[in-house]
């Protein structure tokens, strides 16, 4: 009956329990849950586990394969590593709700049909949403606001894609499929937004930077990794996500160059780091998938650890803006060395976690021949050091000197980082683990010297680059206008307008009617009726008008009807 | 690197000092060159031709890389604003 | 013996209860009676469904007289199920009533407060389980009656101008109704609706049987708070005492939207309606028109109440929107969200009559912090809350699948994006209680406020439970839903 | 079309319309009451005016009161006359309940007039 559970459930159930708890019992159970969630995950045999009937459809809610196996992993250990990080710093709400979140992706990497998909889906939003509001701020308020919207219309967008998709086929088992008709392509638009795909992409930058520390930390892992999930099974090799793809590794690059807000600018460089598996899952191979899974893996970890790096500097200064930090390195070498381990493995530098997973994507593109793709990749790669690998270290622990002066955080803050920062190495030494979890066979070598040379000169010169122009790379306390302008601006504005307009309307409406009957029936009235009195409007007599309105309106709708 | 004025050095972490960012530059330079270098005892063996050229992953690297920044920048004039533009909603 | 008479006796027990009440002159006997007796309608309801279910429609002759000219209660499915939803909600309420009531209202006017109650719990059920049309209309005017004093009673004096204002247009729309089967006798000569059913296809080419059908329609749309028709509810429903406002969501705006169904689908027959008249055109565009508007203006309330009261008008726009498409799956949504909405707004408004039992206001500055304060009431409205929004594994979720279904099946993708972008916004006005209650710290000077009592919290949590049940079991719902959907299509009760 | 042969339903239409007007148009409670009122009336004759059987081959209407008598063979039908008299009940306690709630709004607001009621709340 255990392995018949969704193993998502631990966590959420386990995140309705954690406020009950208290003390030592609390953190006992922040850190047992993922573990308990990562013995479960790896209880369930492959192929369905579980199934039952749901509205008129017989649903599949735990499905075993081993890819939804390799997500789930990273996702438990993450709930793990961010639960150690945020165990006595974070409000118990916020672990309570990134747990939920966890808990939901997990159950989507064993979904094995579209309903129990969207249902763990709607269920990340809400958890991601109470994460982001954990912060209590205004501005996480408002962030996490516009966060819902964004993803609850990529529900939306999802949800009418799978029904369109059961009323075409018949058929809700989720297996892959191809962008053939418009259901489909709902689905695939549907999952990209969760991705952090154009032209929605500005939710992710906008949120994750205004919640806790912690928090940040959390997000990170769960939405975009599941979006790249699902498109992998649903839609691998659909030739549009190469381009997608692309287009995501620059915007992350360019965004990211221009960012002041340390945090903002690893977040740009989540959607940079997700594009190159979005086009690894364009490409289709057999290597391209095993390479995005991989990377998918690898930057779990590492993203997870730079973010508790510029989580740790954030709560031990306050600040989060490049421009009001600088030389950390000198009190806090823990953090400045797991921010660095981290900002070596996002920029696949040999002997860290990305150098053995990232190159399996560029690999695919050069034996199918794809030349641009492949030159785009290589100047991406390149492009990852200049934003990620560099700029966030350099301005946050190195540059000129701030005066500040904190002290390396807390022991379960530093803890957790130097775990993820021992498997991003410890993956890049030996990666044979990682690349047994992958979906198919690896024949692969990432220790060969032509890549080694390759991948050094690439950088270096990068780096080069980078130092060269530091000059342009000047901090300004400004932020790049992004699609997000259109509905933090643009809507808000043409809504007052609207609905001052609309209001309006009504008004007249209700007015133009009344004096309309006045008109009529003025002659007869005219004796008692002092002059003008009509022309207002009363509550009771407006809605009266509404109902004379409408009657008048069917009655001659229904006569019409009739006489034709 | 830094402008900083020397005499304030003795005061200063060894990392951030003068002489250590000299050393430091000199190391990095030295470490551009073997890499490169390398290119003539490993064989890299490009596919689409260019990608096979002498030092292809270094002058690649450093030109995208300068692309991209002078590309930022570009895109930046247009689209910079005050960080405090949205606080008025 | 008496099971062969429930039928009459869902209807006589409360009646019969009202004038008890009076009599009782004291608030705790007319509750204690009021209470006993609106489980004991439940009690029925749920033999009756019990009995629809496994035996089909049965008939009642009221008084013996056989059906065309004596009263006839028909119950099939769709009247059985909607008797468990307004006599369940009622025997609900009443526990919450007791405290609520001897808050709101002053101590000489609670019997009378629950003899009102009665009243319009009577009607209610009366006009769900006749099935004779000038019946329905005399049911209809006793629950009426008995609402506007119940609103009335509430302690602002805005909710005078509130009773007033339902008052005038409640007696328009019943009027409608009383003009539409005037007219309807005339042509057919028989009030029973299975006669009426039989009669009517051979005289629809006739101008009278058009202008009961567009006076009927626009009535029950008046009942149903149908948009443009819902102005008289937002006050109604927000100076209403609390109680009130939870019953009336749950079950008045319900009933009226059954009496539309019972119209269109077992009176004048889905081929008369939709095919020959437009009204399944007329039905979406107000529909979507009341779910946008409703929606809209319910994120900019500051009042909870009248936000939820909005809410209630988008929510009736889901639900005409389900009966325009005409077809199944549409008509399933329409019917199970009778149900679901009965659930989450009786579950929203008692969570709000525990809020103003504590607090002694709804406004969303007062409940800044209280999810800490009140963590039991608050949980139970964001369950709630959550199933308005139709977030998967609540009842919501049901109703809003089954219309995108129905939707998609007629091939209006654009009417599915608007129904789920409603949600969205269903979500914006949730998300903000949930904000305030969860998300902020109180104000300095905010009253130390405890949990809500007992009795008003079981009843509470017991519907939220529902919301959260049903959305995740649906045989009983969806299984009704279903087959009164079907046999309402097929015409005839 | 029967204009003037029509002349009772015309009469019931024209009322049904003042009442209507009178709803809509007057600020005051009362009046709005009576408009109410005779909105229902007008309804109220509508029903009686259907009852009333006509026969073609007879000089006048024909149809009697439904009381057996030597002669008389058409009988008006007398359902929407008892019919008639439920909505009139109904009608009576309809102008109850408002009447009190109107003097209760009275004494709430110290007027009648919707729009004094309006502005007493600030609304």
């Amino acid at each position: 009956m255990i392995e018949a559970m969704p193993p998502g459930l631990v966590l959420i159930a386990g995140a309705f329990l954690l406020p009950a708890t208290s003390g030592v019992a609390r953190k006992a159970l922040v850190l047992a849950l993922p573990l308990a969630t990562l013995g479960l995950v790896w209880s369930i045999p492959d192929g369905p586990a579980l199934t039952l009937v749901f509205l008129d459809y017989t649903l599949t809610p735990v499905e075993g394969s081993r890819l939804g196996r390799l997500f789930a992993t990273a996702f438990a250990l993450m709930a793990f590593a961010g639960g150690l990080y945020a165990v006595n710093q974070a409000r118990v709400v916020e672990i309570a709700a990134a747990f939920a979140h966890a808990g939901s992706a997990i159950g989507v990497a064993f979904a094995g049909d579209l309903v129990t998909l969207f249902v763990f889906w709607e269920l990340m939003i809400i958890g991601s949403t109470l994460v982001i509001w954990s912060a209590g701020t205004d501005s996480a308020y408002r962030a996490g606001m516009r966060y819902t919207l964004v993803h609850l219309f990529g529900g939306i967008v999802l949800m009418i894609g799978i029904i369109g998709h059961i009323a075409e086929t018949g058929s809700v088992t989720f297996e892959a499929m191809h962008a053939d008709s418009l259901s489909r392509w709902l689905i695939l638009a549907g999952f990209l937004v969760n991705a952090g795909a154009p032209p929605l992409s500005a939710w992710l930058p906008d949120a994750y930077p205004e919640a806790s520390p912690s928090a940040t930390v959390f997000l990170s892992a769960y939405t975009t990794k599941t979006a790249v999930y699902v498109l992998m099974v649903g839609f691998a090799g659909e030739g549009v996500l190469v381009w997608v793809g692309l287009y995501m590794v620059f915007y992350g690059i360019i965004y990211a160059l221009l960012e002041n807000d340390m945090r903002r600018i690893l977040a740009y460089s989540i959607i940079n780091q997700v594009g190159f598996m979005v086009t690894g899952i364009g490409i289709g191979t057999q290597m391209a998938l095993n390479g995005s899974a991989a990377h998918a893996f690898a930057h779990i970890i590492y993203k997870g650890l730079l973010l508790m790096s510029a989580g740790a500097v954030l709560h031990q200064t306050g600040k989060r803006k490049c421009t009001d930090l600088g030389g950390l390195f000198r009190s806090m070498p823990i953090t400045t060395v797991c921010g660095i381990v981290g900002a070596m493995a996002i920029s696949s530098f040999p002997l860290t976690s990305g150098f053995v997973s990232k190159d399996m994507i560029g690999q695919a593109a050069g034996d199918q021949l794809l030349a641009l793709v492949w030159f785009l990749l290589a100047a991406g790669s390149a492009g990852v050091f200049l934003h990620a690998g560099i700029k966030f270290p350099w301005f946050v622990f190195f540059q000129k000197d701030s005066g500040l002066r904190p002290p390396d955080p807390p022991w379960n803050m530093w803890a957790a980082m130097s775990l993820f920062a021992f498997l991003c190495i410890g993956l890049g030494v030996y990666p044979a683990p990682l690349y047994a979890m992958l979906p198919y066979a690896v024949n692969y070598v990432p220790y060969t010297s032509a890549h080694l040379v390759f991948q050094f000169q690439l950088l270096l010169f990068s780096g080069l680059a980078f130092f060269l122009l530091l000059p342009q790379m000047k901090r300004t306390l400004t932020l790049t206008l992004d699609f997000d302008w259109f509905y933090r601006h643009f809507l808000p504005r043409l809504c007052r307008a609207v609905a001052s307009r609309g209001s309006e309307t009504r008004r007249r409406v209700e007015h133009a009617t009344m004096t309309r009957i006045r008109l009529v029936l003025e002659p007869f009235f005219r004796f008692h009726r002092p002059e003008g009195i009509l022309a207002r409007s009363w509550p009771t007599g407006g809605a009266t008008v509404w109902v004379a309105v409408l009657l008048a309106v069917t009655l001659v709708i229904y006569y019409w009807q009739g006489a034709r | 690197m830094s402008a900083d004025v020397p005499k304030d050095d003795a005061h200063k972490h060894w990392l951030v000092r003068t002489k250590t960012i000299r050393r430091l530059w000199i190391l990095f330079i030295a470490a551009l060159a073997v890499t490169v270098l390398f290119d003539f005892i490993v064989d890299r063996h490009g596919r689409f031709g260019l990608d096979a050229t002498f030092g292809f992953p270094a002058w690649y690297g450093l030109l995208t890389c300068v692309a991209m920044i002078i590309g930022a920048k570009a895109l930046g004039t247009v689209l910079q604003r005050e960080d405090t533009y949205y606080d008025h909603e | 013996m008496i099971s062969l008479h429930l039928p009459a006796l869902q209807v006589v027990v409360p009646l019969i209860s009202a004038p008890l009440c009076v009599l009782l002159r004291r608030g705790f006997g007319a509750w204690l009676l009021a209470t006993v007796i609106a489980w004991t309608a439940f009690a029925i309801s749920l033999a009756l469904l019990a009995q629809v279910l496994s035996d089909g429609a049965l008939s009642y002759k009221m008084g013996g007289w056989a059906a065309p000219w004596g009263i006839e209660y028909r119950i099939d499915r769709l009247n059985a199920f909607m008797l468990v939803i307004v006599a369940g909600i009622g025997a609900l309420v009443m526990p919450c009533a007791y405290h609520s009531v001897a808050r709101e209202i002053a101590p000489e006017r609670q019997h009378l407060f629950y003899a009102a109650f009665m009243l319009a719990l009577t009607g209610l059920l009366g006009i769900v389980i006749t099935g004779d049309v000038f019946n329905l209309y005399v049911f209809l005017e006793i629950t009426s009656l008995a609402s506007y004093t119940l609103v009335a009673l509430g302690a602002d004096r805005r909710a005078l101008r509130a009773s007033f204002q339902y008052l005038v247009l409640g007696t328009i729309g019943a009027t409608f109704i009383l003009i539409g089967i005037g007219l309807l006798y005339m042509v057919t000569g028989t009030l029973n609706m299975a006669d009426l059913a039989a009669r009517i296809p051979a005289l629809q080419e006739l101008r009278p049987v058009r202008a009961a059908f567009a006076f009927i329609v626009v009535g029950a749309g008046l009942k149903l708070a149908l948009f443009p028709l819902h102005l008289w509810l937002p006050n109604a429903y927000t100076y209403a005492p609390s109680v009130v406002s939870a019953f009336l969501a749950a079950t008045a705006t319900k009933v009226g939207v059954y009496v539309l169904m019972r119209f269109i689908f077992t009176v004048f027959g889905a081929r008369f309606a939709f095919e020959m008249m437009p009204l399944g055109e007329i039905l979406m565009v107000l529909g979507l028109l009341a779910v946008m508007v409703g929606s809209l203006v319910a994120v900019f309330q500051t009042n909870v109440k009248r936000m939820l009261a909005y809410s209630s008008i988008a929510q009736i726009g889901y639900m005409a929107l389900g009966i325009s498409f005409a077809s199944v799956n549409g008509l399933v949504a329409g019917i199970v969200h009778l149900f679901n909405h009965a659930a989450m707004k009786g579950a929203l408004f008692l969570a709000l009559a525990c809020v103003f039992y504590r607090l002694g206001s709804v406004e969303l500055d007062a409940m800044r912090g209280l999810g800490r304060r009140m963590p039991l009431t608050m949980a139970t409205f964001v369950a709630a809350g959550m199933s308005l929004v139709g977030v998967p594994l609540t009842v919501g979720f049901i109703s809003k699948w089954y219309l995108v279904v129905a939707a998609i099946e007629s091939g209006l993708w654009p009417v599915a994006v608007i129904v789920l972008v409603a949600s969205l916004l269903a979500l914006v006005y949730i998300w903000r209680v949930v904000e305030v209650a969860y998300f902020r710290e109180p104000d300095g000077d905010a009253p130390e406020v405890t949990e809500a009592p007992a009795a008003m919290l079981v009843p509470t949590m017991a519907l939220a439970a529902a919301c959260i049940y049903f959305g995740i079991d649906t045989e009983l719902t969806v299984g009704v839903a279903t087959e009164a959907a079907l046999s309402l299509l097929e015409g005839g009760p | 079309m029967d204009v003037i042969g029509h002349y009772n339903y015309w009469v019931s239409i024209v009322l049904m319309m003042a009442g209507f007007y009178m709803v809509i148009a007057s600020a005051n409670l009362v009046k709005k009451l009576v408009g109410l009122n005779v909105f229902q009336t007008a309804v109220f004759l509508l029903y009686i005016t259907m009852s009333k059987v006509s026969v073609p081959d007879c000089a006048i209407d024909c149809g009697t009161a439904p009381i057996f008598k030597e002669g008389f063979t058409v009988y008006s039908n007398p359902l929407p006359s008892v019919l008639i008299l439920t909505a009139i009940v109904v009608s009576v306690s309809t102008t109850a309940v408002a009447l009190a709630i109107i003097v209760r709004i009275k004494e709430a607001y110290g007027s009648v007039e919707e729009d004094e009621m309006l502005r007493r709340d600030g609304e």
